[in-house]
């Protein structure tokens, strides 16, 4: 229906902003084992975000790549905090760290689907984003516990992620009919359980979640085609070759 | 000595040496130098492939490409481990890079101005590196004759991935035609030049040879691609840019036009396309990490201490 | 006491206080917030309309936009310069900035997801601000009215500006006209909102207008605002978003719907779409600028030492 | 004719390039003067840009703005310097450094073009270049007398720099046969006064020309149109809006 290819536009959405933004660490990360595990997890990613746009397009005959590179901003469905800009290593990890901790508990949830494609594609994904949360979490344990500029640089970079993190819990009326019928997962559902998992890996990094005047809450809106200036240009860069073909076959 | 004359023997039957075998301090050096510059050559090279990474054309592609790339840095670990049997670090060795004192194949100083780039680089350059790499396979040095075994598995698999970039653009429209014959014209040439000078300027290869690392000559294993390519470049329908090239029945092998070794010592010499802008962005990568590896360092540190405490 | 004297007769006056002059405590302490605040608009105001000088569609409006931006870096300059005369450096100012201790116009945390944009922001926002700061060019502190004086003539020209980029949209194609209305109904009900809260809850405003500081209230001027909008508003064929606005007769005022003050309230307190990057963005300037920064005053420091042991 | 066109598109695409770097320091540059610097700097260039490309694009009836958005990379003819991205200020400055001394000499030598569009903008130019210089120079010498840091940074960016300054003094047939005809300057004829003003700034400096191992020399090849990997997604960039609406007015 619409109304679930919608919704799993939001999830691929998600997924596949995601993972260009992983992608751009490859041939830079600060050592080559996280060339490989960046990479790792890029291409889980993509794997998720070509099922979900995939099964997005069923409903109204596009493919996946239709969806990637032929919509334009107002079109995408990506929360906010999956188009914040890499940083440096240390905003990377902080919004791997919320990214993977939010999808693993709505992957695990999403296997319950009454959907059986959802509840197949979150039944392989749980598994890799679980693998994407170890990774995160040892790294914050390891910034966190390292050195002082270590430290300084994970504390800023959970500072400027935060504000994103709220975004993710928001319900709409698409997502309440959808779960009230079983098929999707409702956001603020997620937010115990994600919230019960950030604070046991910052009670261990001995961090805080940001407080005080900088600790701002970014309004959303991306699910209704509302996004931060960070997007445009990632689209401009990421369509540019396939609209310079329309109709090629790669 | 006892050293010298075991490890003759082991060469004689063609055995393997192994890390703490005994073994002449050229023979070491040698292979320091040909494992690191040979992992130094999967590192750099990974930075004209994740050009496209971001703009790949299909998001299948992009996996593709993402996936081949991330290979690269698996193989250049897995060199870099065979390296340091031979007794350098890694830091060593990514200094040596990073301030120009080690050499990595010429091939990545070249640039990769369109997605047809993808195909022959895959097809040809990973080719190429293939009919160097598969004798390594057998080469004396254990630890790097397997870690060449599964770096050239990996290997075949993205020159078929190659071939298929190609093969999809030359059936699609006129400028993706166009696009994938342009790049074959500016890889082939230097994908030639990735065997080396010919045989007879070729100064290092006898004692290689003798010690069992290198199996094949420059030559041999130039004409040994050239016959892979040409049916391949029929089916693909791309010509290769040599007027000149024909099968010599009478030698048995094909004529081909005089490679320009000028072109490849100017850019071994500093002076190609790309070669500041590959030592740059690899010292940026280095130096923007320095502060993560740190980090990583002492956190590792004082989890030791904790345990040792512990115990 | 003499000081309070002089102060009270040159306020009745309506003549200027200059920075030597005798002021209240409480004086200083209003126009230095103010102008601050005012100056950290001008530089946080920087970001929504830089997001799009890479990609402005023509050359001719990339030059304006740029142009126009760092007219907007030189307002911040002036107007800090303005409140460093009262007894404040630049850099506790740009401290309390990216500390999130002092404000800016709660404008600049919406965001430009379109080209429309730029013409929204030069009319409307543009416009409100000159609606609020041509009375300033009167404000009792010498420096700050004349940096006035010199913000208010370069303003008009950006709202110029941003009407015709509107014009051209509304002249164009049906998706320009649609992105030019998109863009109105956006920026509409902020740009009210930048006169602040109704009279009736602005308590500060009566000391400033006894300070010759603030000439007009806050409803007053929001009234001026509309009604320079509106026939403009015929002229480039858009529909501003209040379809309770009309001329009332009998008030000579504009009818107008209930401003959504919660949604105001909602981005001053940190939940609108951009504080988090307009401060972000901001700190990172400035902590990438520290050792540029620190560099020049290291250098100028042994500049003048040298001069002096030349003298 | 369309020589003197090709002529004037290199010149006006480097000037653009330029400018079009120059521009993303706006509200991000180290300090609010330079905020200021750098813009008037890009605005004079889009000027400079916006003359040239005008006068190529009369040979073919093409609008500056056909020329600036709706040719392909393989189309660019800048030189590699102004492509190389703008990586910290040092280096910004560095490439300011090697850009404006060479556009000082060529304008001041294009002012005796028998062109009399080429000579007009050129006298127009070469003022405003001047003061690029000039900008230029007073930060190499802050930078390299300033903090050890600084100094560090300076030489690593020079150092990353030059390999892109030899292009801009090849010679090709095209320049040859219009600076025979007295139109265009032969770009080997301005390496001499290049290399002067550099000397004497990097003298007072106290910092010297990269050598060694890694003091590369670049093929160049933008004359032609091939380019570095850092043309594409500042094109991509560039042209996003203005190809998502073809025949649009602005």
């Amino acid at each position: 229906s619409p109304e679930v290819a919608e919704y799993a536009l939001r999830l691929g959405d998600d997924a596949l902003i995601l993972a260009q933004q992983l992608g751009m660490w490859i041939a830079r990360a600060p050592e080559l084992e996280e060339d490989v595990a960046l990479g790792n997890i890029a291409l889980d990613l993509i794997g998720h975000a070509r099922s979900l746009l995939h099964y997005a397009g069923t409903a109204s005959g596009r493919s996946e790549d239709d969806l990637a590179y032929w919509r334009d901003e107002p079109e995408w469905r990506n929360a906010w905090l999956f188009e914040q800009p890499n940083g440096d290593f240390a905003h990377t990890i902080a919004r791997q760290l919320a990214a993977s901790v939010y999808l693993f508990e709505l992957y695990g949830a999403l296997m319950e689907s009454t959907d059986p494609t959802l509840a197949a594609i979150a039944a392989k994904a749980v598994k890799e984003v679980d693998y994407h949360r170890d990774h995160a979490t040892q790294w914050v344990l390891r910034l966190a516990g390292g050195t002082e500029e270590s430290r300084r640089r994970m504390a800023v970079a959970l500072n400027d992620t935060w504000p994103y993190v709220d975004e993710l819990f928001h319900d709409d009326e698409l997502v309440a009919r959808l779960s009230d019928a079983g098929t999707a997962v409702l956001p603020s559902s997620l937010r115990g359980p994600f919230q019960e998992i950030i604070s046991a890996v910052l009670v261990e990094a001995e961090l805080e979640l940001p407080t005080g005047r900088t600790a701002f809450t970014a309004s959303g809106g991306g699910r209704e085609g509302r996004h931060t200036e960070h997007l445009g240009p990632l689209l401009a860069e990421m369509q540019v070759l396939a609209r310079a073909h329309p109709g090629a076959s790669w | 000595e006892a050293g010298q004359a075991l490890f003759d023997e082991l060469i004689a039957r063609d055995s393997r040496i192994e890390p703490r075998d005994w073994m002449p301090e050229g023979y070491r050096k040698t292979l320091i130098r040909q494992i690191s510059q040979h992992a130094h050559s999967e590192i750099i090279g990974m930075q004209p492939e994740s050009n496209w990474i971001t703009r790949a054309p299909s998001l299948k592609r992009k996996a593709i490409l993402m996936a081949k790339v991330q290979d690269e840095a698996g193989h250049g670990l897995y060199l870099y481990s065979a390296a340091q049997t031979l007794g350098i670090t890694r830091e060593e060795m990514m200094d040596q890079l990073i301030t120009g004192r080690a050499r990595y194949s010429s091939i990545f100083n070249y640039l990769t101005p369109t997605w047809a780039d993808m195909g022959a680089i895959g097809w040809l350059v990973d080719g190429a590196a293939i009919c160097n790499q598969v004798p390594l396979c057998r080469c004396s040095y254990g630890p790097y004759g397997r870690a060449m075994v599964r770096i050239c598995k990996e290997e075949s698999f993205h020159q078929r991935q190659g071939f298929e970039i190609l093969l999809e653009l030359m059936q699609g429209t006129e400028e993706q035609r166009e696009m994938a014959q342009d790049a074959v014209n500016r890889w082939y040439w230097p994908s030639l030049m990735m065997f080396g000078p010919p045989d007879d300027e070729s100064p290092n290869s006898a004692q290689s040879m003798a010690w069992n690392i290198k199996r094949f000559s420059n030559d041999e294993l130039r004409q040994r691609f050239v016959g892979m390519l040409v049916p391949q470049s029929e089916v693909l329908g791309v010509t290769l840019p040599d007027p000149a090239l024909r099968w010599n029945e009478e030698t048995g092998q094909y004529d081909m036009s005089e490679i320009d070794w000028d072109e490849f010592n100017e850019v071994l010499a500093g002076r190609g396309p790309a070669n500041a802008e590959r030592i740059r962005r690899r010292r940026e990568a280095h130096d923007d990490g320095a502060w993560v590896r740190e980090a990583a360092a002492a956190y590792a540190a004082k989890q030791a201490a904790r345990q040792a405490e512990v115990a």
